[in-house]
């Protein structure tokens, strides 16, 4: 089918974004609007295979340590000036302060140089396998540097009124009602983007939103934006299409932080007891209504080198309480921390609570909103609290954080919170990290994933999918690993 | 007291009230005697319509959770929190307004201002804060909701003395001898008491509404459930299971108009030109 | 009567000062800390980039420091930045503070003019089916939980019956100007406005009746009747003036009542005003925000608490200006 | 010959709801008005006066019914008109003075609009004209400054000056009947007596029949042509007013006038020689009213410079109108407010002098007694507790307490099962005695009583009266009475204060003061005194 120019798409942003400018600030409802202001040097396949964005080309040297990067020539800011690759360089520099996730990536980079306007070199200090994954809009976008360079970022002007080089350009942000972003009639990719508007409606309850979505005033909700409950009755509408596809890169993972260090749940047992007792089937069939998958392990099957050749833990309470048993347990009390991202995590604590009480477990439920929770996993101070992280395509981004020793450290929120010290399985990391050729690598990460699954540092949950619902005159709004991030070029409507 | 109980049945809506109020009580202390399972226990498959299932014959919620069982542990939280928080901001706002009252000049001014200060932070705001503050717990909402809702008390207070004190009774009990704290509890308060339990009988119903607007949000306490709880948690599915918030929500409208009933009863028993008519 | 005013804004910046120092360390009691929350929400939390963000913020001073930094801001009508916003507070309080008004003064409208019109229905013909009718519904207006309201309407105008917009203020993207954009955005409002207004209009509808039966007993109900007046100018002129005195006091009263129940409302019909904003603020720590939006409803309610006041000892001569 | 009636009011009977103290507010009522005549209205408390004058004006409580009997007025029976033609003759035929002129008015409206409401109601002039007219009647009425006053509120005139307003509106439409009910009860003497001479010469010009409801016999003694004696709702007694005052008739009239205390002072020995019981030297209090940050405050002279004292007992009266200071004086001296100078000695204790405990110690020696019999006992308390809580504060032993509360409440008339009931189980005049006991419970030195029978009945008021002196000379007590009746004063002082806007411009032994009284303000509360023409025969 031909794609037709023209129309405005009327999408849900959840919540409302704190700032548009995405080198500044990384929340996911930033990432999800500025994908279409701001663009990466690459985006990414369904499989993960890097494509061409502002970077034309890219080569590898022999040792696995230069990347050198062609950038697409004739390509302007929305204010007219042309990128280059002192664009890059800055962007680089402006980064390692501002982003945190970048300025991780970009630790083992030894150099990077310009030989020329439109090429980038990139020197490493030693191979690091997935290097090539870390240059999406999100984790690594493109910033201006004619307005930024030599002010004080944090009070840049266009940080209201982002410039960048995608498909859209910012046009108005009414706040609390929504942002407006309008066609880029210079985007250097011919005839796209091919929508004239996109809205973004800030819409700050689940239910309204919904019902936005069945009065016809919003077109597309992304991934997360309606409870669970609510994705079977909306998909049935008429002319609705759902995919759960766009998720690919992130690969969100849920688990249940297990406090390693002291209580009962210090005993491996105990924590193999917490695995066998919580349905996990239930959990995706009723309360994520069959969206996502039982997670096996500490990485999700969309992440290269997964494996499910892992011990496993079916729902299987009579062997729960035999362990608790065998592990002395008294019923102690255990605190537990939902997370407070609405209704379905609500809910899953609920059942996660009512599932280990049915095994003995003596649990308190704590309740906190989002900073309270964080403050007390960041203090170490719960037994057991529900998370979801996301993968980044790679286990040596997304999934070694979060078990090896080094990266235990208390104020923070992620990254091994559950206090697991494993030497093996902190060697293993090291060493998968820049480990080559592919083969070698695979080798480690299926190691390392069979000791974890059998101690149990923390309890898998679900690969957890949200399913984007939108109506079916919207075509190609997913076409990259990316998903909803990153931007509607190539998205039309079938009128 | 005879005298009360009889004007207090003469008037319907008291009547009506009183019933209400009973009902909720006896479902909030015997119910769940009737009911042993916990009503957080998955039962029945989710989403179960009501009066499909002599078991569940409300219906089940998003997890299969029992409604009924819902509402009737629910009835407990509601109304304990409603009657413990007014009992707190009594304790509270009556003393201070009883002070400010009686000593006036100095004292009165300085516990005004207090006062005010408190009843200009909108109130709700105020509760939201201080539940998110102290985190969600069934002591941290009866806190706020007490915390909040004492001003008024104390000015009702205030007021009522203020004008009690300049009475010849209590002139009477001044030259006779009688101590500041006799006089307040003796003469002063016992005649404050028709329209403070007026006011306290509408307070329960706010305090009922309160904690349920505050579960509404998210701050419940998780390990309790309420009808508030109830409305909140099937808000996201009310499209496909009215039963889950519309039963919780007509019991707090029930209760919460039994209450209301019973203040409307209060005041014309307790009104003292209305039952002065009547003798 | 200036005099008066002055003396009212001059005790009214006092009590604003004490809620600012109070709600300054009553917000930094809750657990969490805006730099973690904002790390988390960057989907990155090292300490080094937690610490940059303190830093930044200024949340690495002490107290104190913070505290009178914060005072002194407010004092120069700065109401400081935003830590996730990165905005000045003024600035996104701006943004929404017409909204809330829009809101909280139709709802405030509505709730007083029906209310008085219903209860002075109630009380002319007390006793009679009318009044039985009244006085029942207004009792259950009054016990239903307003987020349970605004849900059933939804359900019921929304949906079912696809006459009102379920959220927003207005059309996005329809563009509209001039009296198509008043009739959208008052299309917009009338669920919301009712919504919030629906238990204030209960209570002035009891209010205004009692209050009405209470004047008609008084002595000068019968002096205006011995004067051969008709029913209706003794019920408007001596019945209902008399009996709206408590009724505004009463609403004055609920202004604060008005502002904190409008977060529910706000967040329910996606309303964009600073009732959601506080929410949002809270949930996130964003302190400046929080203390901000604090501080414009306190200084909101005093105003109306004055306008109310003022009203009253316009209406009653035998209160003079002095407090 | 006199001339026919205006109105006629013919075996009128009234039914009061059920459960009420009697069948019939009004029980077979027959009475007429004539024009140009007063007709006095004379009965005690609840005897159904009041309904007579409503059901007059078509005015009656939803709750009562007329249950047979007529009222023809201009050849119509009032009680069968419909509202359109009640509304018609109210205020253009029938007129109405109400009791309480604070309460009459409606405290929004200036009084100029509420005169010009009359003309309103019946349509009548322009409401220019009806301005021009409301000016007018102020004038006649001797409202001072009638332009000021006519755009003032209520609350900003006096008692007087409000009562002057109502008469002004009554008379607005030259209504062929006046009914005035007890329009002068809230009054003090002076503006009392020149409220009465003012309608007494409107109704002479006018020609009016009015009816005027009133329970006191000074004041019908001073405008009555005829006399009308209600009781439990039937009339006792009627007739022309020297008739009923010369020859009562019936008992009841004749224990009413008996009650009358008379001006005449009982001869009574001087008591020089006593010691002081109560000294009182230049008392001075001045309430400040704040008028906030930026007001000037209202400043009120209640006692300057007062000096007296009471010798052992002996009975002080001290009177004066209204505001004069005569409570704020009682208060000072029983410490219930805090003087701005001067000293109150009781025997040789400086009270002013006290504070805290070592006041409340000294309390005991002075006690008082109120005005109101029913705001002064605690409705929640048991009549034994409110009698023997003072003692017991003192440290009694509570059994005896309530033993010597039993004798108490013996000793003032009540049985003993009085100590377990409440104060609304009682009379007035019953109250009275238990406010009484109280003050006696402590055995007091020196007895305070303001205004202490001013709430009662005459009938009540003479049994109470005789209670207080039995009393006083068995116990030997010393007392500051205090009133704003001079009868009951000329009969129960020793000596006599007369107070005048905080100061005492005359004090001396009763008889001498009604003698040859010095003060031109005492002479003006001496002529004020209603009644006293009843000597002479008319
Ligand atoms: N609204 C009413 N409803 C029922 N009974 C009433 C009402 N008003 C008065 N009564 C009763 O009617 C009787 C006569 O009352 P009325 O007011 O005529 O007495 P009164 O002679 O005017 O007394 P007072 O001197 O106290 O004014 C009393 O027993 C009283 O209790
Ligand atoms: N608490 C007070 N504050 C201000 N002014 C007062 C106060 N009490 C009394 N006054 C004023 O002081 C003056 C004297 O009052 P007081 O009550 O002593 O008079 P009174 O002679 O007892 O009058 P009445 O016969 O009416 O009882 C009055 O003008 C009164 O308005
Ligand atoms: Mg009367
Ligand atoms: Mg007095």
């Amino acid at each position: 089918q031909e794609p037709k120019a023209g129309g405005a798409i009327n999408a849900v942003i959840q919540p409302e974004p704190p700032g548009l400018m995405l080198a500044m600030v990384q929340n996911g409802p930033v990432q999800m609007v500025s994908g279409n202001i701001f663009e990466g040097l690459l985006r990414y396949s369904p499989k993960l295979e890097p494509q061409p964005e502002l970077a034309e080309s890219w080569s590898v040297s022999e040792d696995a340590k230069t990347y050198t990067f062609k950038l697409r020539k004739g390509v302007t800011w929305h204010d007219g000036k042309p990128f280059t690759a002192a664009d890059v360089l800055f962007s680089l520099e402006m980064l390692k302060q501002t982003h945190a996730r970048a300025r991780n990536n970009l630790a083992q980079v030894d150099k990077v140089e310009a030989p020329d306007d439109y090429t980038v070199v990139f020197t490493l200090k030693q191979p690091f396998g997935p290097f090539l994954g870390i240059f999406e809009v999100g984790s690594m976008p493109m910033v201006p540097k004619h307005l930024y360079e030599s002010t004080d970022w944090k009070t840049n002007p266009y940080n209201n009124a982002p410039v960048g080089t995608g498909p859209f350009m910012f046009k108005e942000w009414q706040k609390g009602s929504f942002i407006r972003l309008v066609k880029n009639p210079n985007y250097y990719e011919k005839g796209k983007p091919y929508l004239d508007e996109i809205y973004w409606q800030i819409i700050p309850d689940a239910a309204a939103r919904s019902v936005a979505y069945e009065t016809g005033k919003v077109d597309v909700l992304p991934g997360g934006s309606v409870e669970n409950f609510d994705v079977p009755r909306l998909s049935k509408l008429k002319d609705t299409c759902v995919t759960g596809a766009g998720w690919e890169f992130f690969s969100p993972l849920a688990w249940l932080w297990l406090n390693n260090r002291q209580g009962p749940l210090a005993d491996k047992r105990v924590r193999q007891a917490v695995m066998f007792a919580i349905d996990r089937e239930f959990a995706k069939d009723v309360i994520w209504n069959g969206l996502g998958k039982v997670a096996t392990g500490p990485s999700a099957s969309t992440i290269k080198y997964y494996t499910d050749d892992v011990p496993k833990y079916p729902y299987d309470p009579a062997k729960a309480k035999a362990l608790l048993k065998e592990a002395g347990y008294k019923g102690e009390k255990i605190r537990l921390l939902p997370l407070a991202y609405g209704e379905t995590w609500q809910r899953w604590g609920e059942a996660v609570k009512q599932n280990l009480q049915d095994v003995g477990m003596n649990i308190e439920t704590i309740a906190t909103d989002v900073a309270g929770g964080n403050q007390k996993i960041g203090d170490w101070d719960y037994d057991i609290a529900f998370t979801y992280l996301y993968q980044y395509g790679d286990p040596a981004l997304g999934v070694g954080r979060n078990y090896v020793s080094s990266a235990i450290a208390k104020g923070q929120v992620f990254n091994n919170v559950e206090g697991y010290s494993n030497a093996e399985i902190d060697k293993l990391f090291a060493e998968g990290a820049v480990a080559t050729p592919d083969s070698k690598r695979k080798e480690i990460y299926e190691k390392a994933q069979k000791i974890l699954v059998e101690d149990v540092p923390v309890a898998w949950m679900l690969e957890l999918q949200f399913p984007t619902i939108m109506r079916c005159k919207v075509k190609n709004l997913i076409t990259t690993g990316i998903g909803v991030n990153d931007g509607f070029k190539d998205a039309w409507l079938d009128k | 007291m005879k005298q009360f109980w009889k004007s207090m049945l003469r008037s319907p809506s008291g009547v009506i009230g009183l019933i209400i109020l009973l009902l909720a009580i006896s479902v909030a202390l015997f119910g769940p005697m009737l009911f042993p399972n916990s009503p957080w226990r998955m039962v029945q498959r989710p989403f179960l319509p009501p009066f499909t299932l002599a078991t569940v014959p409300l219906g089940t919620d998003a997890l299969g959770r029992d409604v009924f069982a819902g509402m009737i542990f629910g009835a407990r939280v509601s109304l304990l929190v409603g009657m413990v928080s007014t009992l707190v901001a009594l304790v509270v706002g009556v003393p201070i307004g009883a002070m400010a009252g009686y000593f006036g000049g100095r004292v009165d001014d300085a516990l005004m201002r207090f006062t005010e200060f408190f009843q200009t932070i909108p109130s709700f705001a105020l509760a939201i804060v201080l539940v998110a503050i102290l985190q969600p717990s069934i002591y941290s909402i009866v806190a706020s909701i007490a915390l909040v809702s004492w001003p008024p008390v104390a000015r009702l207070v205030r007021g009522e003395v203020l004008s009690l004190r300049t009475r010849e009774y209590v002139q009477a009990a001044v030259v006779t001898g009688q101590s500041n704290t006799w006089i307040i509890l003796r003469e002063i308060l016992p005649n404050t008491l028709s329209p403070v339990i007026v006011l306290a009988s509408l307070m329960v119903a706010t305090a009922i509404l309160l904690e349920s607007s505050l579960a509404f949000l998210g701050l419940g306490d998780p390990n309790l459930i309420s009808w508030g709880y109830m409305v909140g948690a099937g808000r996201t599915v009310i499209r496909q299971a009215w039963w889950i918030t519309v039963f919780p929500g007509v019991a707090i409208l029930i209760s919460v108009l039994g209450l209301n009933l019973i203040g409307e009863g209060l005041n014309d028993a307790l009104n003292p030109r209305l039952s002065r008519e009547g003798r | 009567m200036l005099s008066f005013v002055a003396q009212r804004v001059a005790k009214g910046v006092i009590v604003l000062l004490a809620i600012v120092v109070l709600n300054f360390f009553l917000i930094r009691l809750a657990p969490g800390d805006p730099a973690v929350v904002m790390a988390g929400e960057a989907g990155a939390s090292d300490q080094i980039f937690v610490q940059q963000l303190r830093e930044k913020f200024g949340l690495d001073k002490p107290l104190p420091e913070q505290l009178f930094i914060y005072v002194k801001g407010i004092v120069t009508l700065d109401l400081g930045f935003s830590f996730r916003q990165q905005a000045p507070v003024a600035k996104l309080i701006g943004e929404r503070l017409p909204a809330t008004l829009l809101l909280t003064l139709t709802a405030f409208a509505i709730s007083l003019v029906l209310g008085i019109l219903f209860g002075t229905f109630a009380a002319r013909f007390a006793g009679t089916f009318l009044d039985t009718a009244i006085t029942v519904f207004a009792l259950i207006f009054y016990a239903m939980p307003i987020f349970w309201v605004a849900l059933m309407s939804i359900l019921l105008f929304s949906v079912t019956m696809d006459w009102l917009p379920s959220f927003g203020y207005e059309t996005v993207g329809a563009n509209l100007s001039g009296p198509a954009h008043v009739v959208d955005v008052a299309r917009h409002l009338i669920m919301p406005a009712m919504t919030l207004g629906l238990f204030f209009m209960a209570t002035y509808t009891r209010m205004t009746r009692a209050s009405m039966l209470e004047v008609k007993r008084l002595d000068f109900v019968k002096t205006a009747r011995a004067k051969g007046l008709s029913d209706a100018v003794i019920q408007r002129r001596h019945v209902l003036r008399n009996a709206l005195l408590p009724v505004v006091t009463l609403a004055g009263v609920h202004s604060g009542t008005l502002i904190g129940g409008a977060v529910i409302t706000e967040t329910v019909f996606a309303w964009p005003g600073i009732g959601r904003l506080m929410y949002d603020a809270l949930l996130q720590r964003d302190y400046n925000l929080l203390l901000g939006v604090f501080v414009i409803c306190s200084a909101i309610v005093l105003i109306f608490n004055l306008i109310t006041d003022l009203v009253y000892r316009l209406v009653d001569p035998r209160i003079e200006f002095s407090t | 010959m006199t001339a026919p009636p205006a109105v006629s009011v013919k075996n009128l009977r009234i039914a009061l709801p059920k459960g009420a103290e009697r069948p019939f507010a009004v029980d077979g009522i027959s009475l007429d008005l004539r024009p140009g005549k007063i007709v006095c209205v004379v009965g005690e408390s609840g005897s159904g006066k009041s309904m007579c004058a409503h059901a007059l004006m078509g005015l009656l409580p939803d709750t009562v019914t007329v249950t047979s009997g007529e009222i023809q007025f201009e050849g119509r029976d009032l009680l069968k008109l419909d509202d359109e033609c009640w509304r018609d003759l109210r205020g253009r035929r029938l007129a109405m003075i109400f009791q309480e002129p604070m309460t009459a008015l409606n405290p929004l409206m200036r009084i100029g609009d509420q005169m010009a409401e009359m003309f309103e109601a019946h349509g009548l002039l322009t409401p220019r004209e009806r301005r021009a007219k409301a000016l007018s009647l102020a004038r006649e009425v001797g409202l001072p400054d009638p332009e000021r006053i006519v755009r003032a509120y209520p609350h900003q005139l006096s008692g007087g000056q409000r009562q002057r307003a109502m008469i002004a509106m009554a008379l607005a439409l030259e209504p062929a009947v006046l009914v005035a009910d007890e329009p002068t009860t809230a009054l003090d003497v002076t503006t009392q007596a020149q409220i009465l001479k003012l309608i007494r010469n409107l109704q002479r010009n006018r020609n009016m029949a009015v009816m005027f409801i009133t329970h006191d016999f000074g004041v019908v003694a001073d405008i009555a042509d005829q006399v009308v004696v209600l009781r439990h709702g039937k009339v006792v007694e009627e007739g022309p007013a020297s008739a009923v005052f010369n020859a009562p008739q019936h008992d009841y009239t004749k224990a009413l006038l008996a009650a009358v205390p008379s001006m005449d002072p009982p001869a009574r020995s001087p008591l020089d020689d006593q010691a002081k019981a109560v000294e009182v030297i230049g008392l001075d209090k001045t309430y400040v009213t704040s008028g906030g940050w930026f007001r000037e405050d209202r400043r009120v002279d209640a006692a300057r410079g007062v000096n007296f004292n009471i010798l052992k007992g002996e009975t002080l009266g001290l009177v004066g109108e209204s505001g004069s200071g005569k409570s704020s004086v009682a208060r000072l001296v029983m410490r219930l407010i805090e003087a701005d100078r001067g000293t109150v000695r009781i025997g040789e204790t400086d009270l002013t002098k006290l504070a805290g405990k070592a006041l409340r110690a000294e309390r005991p020696r002075i006690q008082m007694i109120f005005q109101d019999p029913f705001a002064s006992l605690n409705p929640r308390r048991k009549v034994g507790h409110i009698v023997a809580d003072g003692p017991i504060a003192a440290g009694t032993d509570p059994k005896v307490a309530f033993d010597r509360a039993r004798d108490l409440l013996k000793m003032v008339g009540l049985d003993a099962g009085a100590l377990e009931r409440y104060p609304h189980e009682f009379s007035g005049g019953q109250r009275q005695r238990i406010g009484i006991a109280r003050a006696l419970a402590l055995e007091p030195e020196i007895i305070v009583a303001d205004e202490a029978v001013s709430a009662l009945d005459v009938s009540v008021q003479a049994q109470v009266l005789r209670l207080l002196e039995d009393l006083k000379a068995r116990l030997g007590l010393s007392m500051l009475f205090i009133t704003h009746d001079l009868r009951v004063a000329a009969q129960l002082c020793d000596r006599i204060a007369v107070m005048q806007r905080g100061v005492i411009v005359e004090l001396k032994p009763t008889a001498q003061l009604f003698a040859a009284p010095e003060h031109a303000y005492t002479r003006e509360l001496l002529a004020a005194v209603p009644g006293q023409r009843e000597r002479a025969p008319a």
